[in-house]
């Protein structure tokens, strides 16, 4: 194989496009990044700015009709882009798996939970009926939920969002995936339950030695749990970085704007917020240009001609897409 | 600009219970507060701990099932229920929602939906009712030349909040109670409401009751700070002070859990475990004690009542975490 | 705040598109077909049709010519006025019962949906053992022994048998309009009750009342010829298409063409009325009521 | 789920109530003295007190419908007295056609309509999608009457097999291929009617489901296709189509008396349609009302069926 065995996975100009009434549709444009074995990544973005379907598409999970993939996906070392179903079948599950958004839609309201742990493992490693049981069991007591051989036959609506998070999460890791996409994984719980699954998936990640994708909009929730972060905007990646770098050393006027515009903890009360004008563009009517252009402060008349690309700033691995970017402020302070 | 002596609203033992018999819930249960003039009062807490069911209870959109609701004096709890008193007073509290989108009619126009408070009450009409619209279109960002003629469904849910804000605003109430209405917002509309509600405070006089379940946003628009659990307020004080030096052990928990975007910021191992019981069948004596880390035999017993740990800053909790200011 | 004002001025402002289908020349097909047969059962009497009653014994089982255009039954009478005459029947059945499924059902279902509490509870308690009542058991049974029927009768019978079904898909359209913030809002504002029904519920409930208001006359259309196939509706000899497809059963072999006309008359009708409703639905997007 | 079903029971015991009372009332809608337009012209004054005792119809109103329900109790539906038989004995000998023709038209219907409905949901809007929706549609449109007009057509002039008389229904007892046979056109008219109505209601639910965040959810699990049409999508995607079964199989009744009424299928449509042209009004009330109450049960059966496929619905 081809890739150097520290790199799980490649991501190499991956472009997502829905074919829509008003148009194509560019979802996901040019992305490139790579994630190393037991790294976690952020991806972050506001809605619209793609994330979700990029997390979907690594996984060959887009929908099957009106959209065109292109571009690469070199899943330890597996491409997954072009390829059938049935081939992607075969690493959905094992190579990688997901824990989705909303728990509340994520499981089937009609199966026990057990026999949606249980499925996986019969139909995927070929488990006896006893033996996936057991094992359905010991993967809820993994995932931290009390009194599991009761839960194994209870339906999801008698479990509360946290706990049926713990059990999306238990599925995802039924056949121990070597990667993890998580996508907004903790959005719709509460502070303290958030905490819970962020730590849970900390803890999991490295006990099973397994690479995560976290993708939120919450900066939060990426800032001490991720040694890289992806920031999107419009469907492209506007800045990549390690977390520090992107926290600290940020040259892209957007990614100042997400950190500046949402409300601090340890503002004092009444602090004013730093906002940037208008919203999110509609993917529709994307200019030629930058994409943050119309609502970014420094923008010249090439932002609004000309695409930027990502370009390469000071510290390694950290790039910018900014014909303007930001002078950097606080110096270097990547160890 | 606050006037903190005089209360515009009291609250006494407000109680809410859904259903009856076995199936009752209390979803509030007994709670008391003031909200003095010209203050933002935050009530925080977690998903199903009564926070908007208190919120709703005190316009009487939700009955409540006891206590008192005192507006500058009028008792609402006592008002008729659909009657035109009762109607008449929410003209001085107004309400915004969660969901901008739902809380507009899709098939009205917006001129219209900001005008209903009006024509309900038909306190001005014809050449100075379209003036006042487009006024307060102006005032919240929305150009009520270009855009006051469409229908609400055409709007994102930023501007549809802005909407709602305008409409709340055309009887010039005195409180505005806020419920989660930036939860379901981007983080950089969300900044953009934010700082409209507190120029518009600033220029309206107003007083705001503002509930949600993010704590740093709370803190960032609050005064005072409320924060309940499972239907009850553990602590009361403060914005900075409260978030500075807790006293309510679940209050340290929530802050503890507190995601900051910050990467040095540390990672609270000690987090809150298990989850909240079911209001439909409370611990006894403080509802807190099954997940607290210091209760005792006490806590089981005896529920904690409301005490003063600093000027205007009340815990109930029978152990509070000592508080020392630098 | 002039600069949040202008925060919002550079940018297009209709983010949420509508997706909306445009109707389509079928839809409006359909409609022309329904305007034309309540024309013609309006106007039958002054309209150049030959008399739907006179047997023209010289041309008995003939078929479609010029002079009868879809040619005449066993006893001579001309098929092409029977059946536009026939259609006075079926529409008036049909928009009728409507009329009296709506008028009883639809304010009920609203009243009930806003009010909720007691009211409701009875009332949806009483609806619901209505509904499980076979309706149309009952209205066989009521037909057959409230005798002699009249086109009057038939009318009250179906549209009271209506009236629970309208009262379920009203009620549940309204409740799921009903729990909408925005009428809340309302009530914040000090709407009376009135107000709010008016302004808030019934255009949001209206095109799903609509909708399922054709898709119901459709319905009650072809129960009318189910019954008058089976001899339960208006007396012969008056024409309706039930009946007249009734009749061809005897002379099927011989004339075919007297079952098929009545039989392309309704189903034409029935059709269209069941796009249209379709359509309408699809076009208002009312997902959340399952008619 | 117990408090649920004891509420259903005492709903279903409430309804046939009303059921009863509805069935007793219909007697009183005819003119003049009951008796005698009952038993029609040339009746015997034996022959009226025996309906006068059955009707108790010297007391008061209440009291003549204690009589009357009693007497069913006791499976004594009266005595027709145009034909002189028992009416239970009618019933009794019409029902198991009915159950029969019910049961094989349901089998076709859902045999049809579930594979046929899970295709188009697989490509909603493709063209098996549009060409299935635009027949279904279509045939929404065309009451069984007429189906059963053009199959008769159909089958006697372009097949050439001559569709025969009254005598043409062939009972089970006596031979099955031919009872097949005889039941085959009326079975395949009734199908068609509710596999349009299933077909629809499930396709629709099937598009909704497979856009379910779940259904992705188990294809990221890597199983196939087909489990996942079967396993995750059929079984949450089923509730209407249950519910449409239970209220359809009510309406399709009345289509089944207009296919027996033509095809001479001696059920209880026949029997009914045969009465009502008869004045036999105490077989009509006596048909009108068991079939009342068996429409009813069949509801009942279905909602149950219901909570047991979606263990949502009695939980809230």
């Amino acid at each position: 194989m081809s890739v150097t065995p520290e790199k799980l996975l490649v991501v190499n100009d991956l472009s997502t496009t829905f074919a829509t009434a008003g148009g194509p549709l560019p979802a996901v444009a040019n992305v490139s990044f790579d994630l190393m074995r037991n790294e976690t990544i952020g991806i972050v973005g506001e809605s619209g700015s793609g994330k979700t379907v990029l997390s979907r598409t690594i996984m060959g999970l887009q929908p099957r009709t009106n959209v065109t993939v292109t571009g690469s996906v070199l899943l330890n070392g597996s491409e997954m882009v072009g390829t059938t179903e049935s081939f992607k079948r075969g690493l959905w599950g094992t190579e990688v798996a997901m824990v989705f958004q909303d728990p509340m839609t994520s499981l089937n309201p009609v199966m026990r939970i057990g026999k949606q742990i249980d499925e996986t493992l019969r139909v995927r490693l070929g488990m006896s009926k006893q033996d996936a049981k057991a094992r359905a069991i010991e993967l809820l007591e993994l995932v931290g939920i009390p009194s599991p051989s009761q839960r194994y036959d209870a339906f999801p609506g008698q479990l509360s969002g946290g706990m049926r998070q713990r059990v999306v999460i238990a599925i995802a890791l039924a056949c121990s995936p070597k990667l993890l996409m998580a996508d907004e994984p903790t959005t719709g719980l509460d502070v303290t339950i958030q905490a819970q699954i962020l730590n849970l998936l900390d803890e999991l990640k490295e006990r099973l030695h397994m690479s995560v994708v976290l993708v939120t909009h919450d900066l939060g929730v990426v800032a001490t749990r991720t040694s890289r972060i992806v920031v999107m905007y419009a469907g492209r990646i506007v800045e990549i970085g390690s977390t520090r770098d992107v926290f600290a050393n940020h040259r892209m006027p957007y990614t100042r704007a997400l950190l500046e515009s949402s409300p601090k903890v340890s503002n004092a009360s009444h602090t004013r917020l730093i906002t940037i004008p208008g919203r999110p563009p509609n993917l529709l009517k994307l200019t030629q240009g930058c994409s943050f252009a119309p609502r970014c402060a420094y923008a010249s008349d090439k932002c609004h001609q000309e695409r930027p690309e990502l370009q390469q700033a000071d510290q390694p691995g950290h790039s910018f897409a900014c014909w303007n970017p930001l002078p950097i402020t606080r110096g270097d302070s990547a160890s | 600009m606050t006037d903190t002596t005089r209360p515009l609203l009291k609250v006494r033992d407000l109680k809410v219970i859904f259903g009856k018999g076995h199936h009752a819930v209390s979803a509030v249960a007994g709670v008391s507060f003031d909200i003095f003039e010209g203050e933002t009062l935050g009530l925080v807490g977690e998903s199903g701990c009564g926070k908007s069911t208190t919120g709703k209870a005190l316009m009487r959109i939700v009955e409540p099932s006891s206590g008192s609701i005192e507006l500058d004096g009028t008792d609402l709890t006592e008002l008729k229920r659909g009657g035109r008193q009762l109607r008449n007073i929410r003209t001085r509290m107004q309400m915004i929602f969660q969901d901008p989108i739902s809380s507009l009619n899709p098939r009205r126009r917006v001129k219209d939906i900001v005008a209903e408070p009006l024509d309900c009450w038909k306190t001005i009409s014809g050449h100075e009712r379209d003036v006042l619209v487009s006024d307060l279109l102006s005032k919240v960002g929305i150009d009520p030349a270009v855009y006051g003629n469409r229908y609400a469904r055409q709007f994102s849910g930023g501007q549809c909040q802005r909407i709602s804000i305008a409409r709340s605003l055309a009887m010039r109430p005195k409180l505005l109670i806020c419920d989660e209405m930036v939860s379901a917002l981007d983080v950089s509309v969300q900044a953009q409401i934010l700082n409209l509600l507190e120029d518009l405070k600033a220029e309206y006089g107003l007083t705001l009751l503002f509930i949600a379940h993010d704590l740093a946003v709370v803190k960032n628009v609050s005064d005072r700070v409320a924060v309940m659990y499972l239907g009850k307020i553990c602590e009361i004080g403060p914005a900075d002070a409260l978030y500075e030096a807790p006293a309510h052990p679940y209050t340290k928990f929530l802050l503890g859990a507190a995601l900051e975007a910050d990467p040095d910021s540390p990672i609270h191992s000690q987090v809150l475990e298990g989850e909240p019981p079911s209001p439909m069948n409370p611990p006894s004596g403080c509802r807190f004690r099954t997940r607290c880390p210091k209760a005792t035999e006490l806590c089981a017993s005896d529920e904690p009542l409301a005490q003063e740990v600093a000027p205007g800053h009340q815990v109930a909790c029978h152990f509070p975490l000592s508080i020392t200011r630098k | 705040m002039s600069n949040t004002f202008l925060e919002l001025e550079e940018l297009a402002l209709v983010e949420r598109p509508e997706k909306k289908k445009p109707l389509g020349p079928l839809f409006w097909i359909c409609v022309g077909w329904i305007a034309l047969n309540i024309f013609g059962a309006i106007f039958a009497n002054v309209l150049p049709l030959q008399n739907p009653l006179f047997q023209d014994y010289g041309a008995i089982n003939a078929g479609p010519s010029l002079h009868h255009l879809f040619g005449t039954d066993d006893i001579g009478r001309d098929i092409f006025s029977r059946i536009v005459f026939g259609s006075r029947v079926s529409i008036t059945v049909g928009f009728g019962s409507m009329v009296i499924g709506f008028g009883i059902g639809a304010p009920l279902g609203m009243l009930a949906a806003f009010r909720r509490g007691r009211f409701d509870t009875i009332v949806t308690t009483f609806m619901y053992i209505l509904l499980a009542f076979p309706a149309i058991i009952a209205t066989i049974a009521v037909l057959s022994f409230w005798t002699p029927r009249s086109v009057f009768k038939i009318i009250l019978v179906i549209g009271l048998a209506s009236v629970p079904l309208v009262y379920r898909v009203i009620r549940t359209a309204t409740l799921s309009v009903a729990t909408k913030d925005y009428v809340v809002a309302a009530k914040v504002q000090g709407a009376t009750d009135r107000r709010i029904l008016m302004k808030e519920l019934l255009p949001n409930i209206a095109p799903i009342g609509i909708s399922f208001l054709l898709i119901g006359v459709a319905t009650v259309i072809a129960l009318e010829g189910t019954l008058a196939f089976l001899g339960l509706s208006v007396v012969v000899p008056t024409p309706s298409w039930g009946n007249m497809i009734n009749e061809s059963r005897t002379v099927l072999q011989q004339n075919p063409w007297l079952a098929i006309f009545p039989s392309l008359a309704l189903c034409f009708f029935l059709l269209s009325l069941n796009f249209i409703g379709d359509r309408l639905r699809s076009h208002f997007d009312v997902t959340e009521v399952k008619l | 789920m117990l408090r649920y079903v004891i509420r259903r029971i005492l709903m279903l015991i409430g309804i046939i109530f009303v059921i009863s009372i509805g069935s007793f009332f219909l007697i009183h809608l005819l003119p003049g003295n009951i008796t005698a337009v009952i038993e029609g012209p040339g009746a015997s004054p034996e022959n009226q007190a025996k309906l006068y005792k059955l009707l108790g119809l010297n007391r008061p109103i209440y009291e003549q419908y204690f009589v009357w329900i009693n007497n069913i109790l006791h499976g004594n539906l009266g005595t027709s007295f145009i034909s002189q038989t028992s009416v239970a004995t009618t019933i009794g000998n019409a029902l198991p056609i009915d159950l029969e023709m019910m049961f094989l038209s349901q089998i076709l219907a859902f045999a049809a309509a579930i594979p046929m409905a899970m295709r188009s949901a697989r490509k909603p809007d493709g063209i098996v999608d549009r060409f299935f929706s635009a027949g279904s549609f279509t045939m929404l449109s065309v009451p069984p009457f007429i189906v059963v007009i053009l199959l008769v057509l159909f089958v006697t002039y372009k097949l050439g097999i001559p569709h025969t008389g009254p005598s043409s229904y062939v009972s089970l007892r006596a031979d099955l291929i031919g009872n097949l046979e005889s039941m085959a056109l009326p079975a395949i008219t009734l199908a068609l009617g509710s596999f349009v109505i299933y077909f629809r209601v499930l396709r629709s639910d099937l598009i909704a489901t497979l856009q379910e965040e779940f259904i992705t959810m188990a294809r990221s699990k890597g199983i196939s296709q087909r489990r996942i049409m079967w396993r995750h999508a059929f079984r949450p995607s089923s509730v209407a189509l249950l519910g449409a079964a239970g209220v359809n199989i009510g309406g399709l009744l009345a289509g089944g008396f207009v296919v027996q009424y033509l095809l001479n299928i001696p059920g209880l449509g026949y029997t009914l349609i045969a009465s009502i042209n008869t004045d036999d009004y105490l077989l009509v009330q006596g048909i009108v009302l068991v079939v009342s109450v068996g429409v009813v049960l069949i509801n009942f059966i279905f909602d149950f069926i219901i909570n047991i496929v979606d263990p949502r619905i009695s939980r809230e």
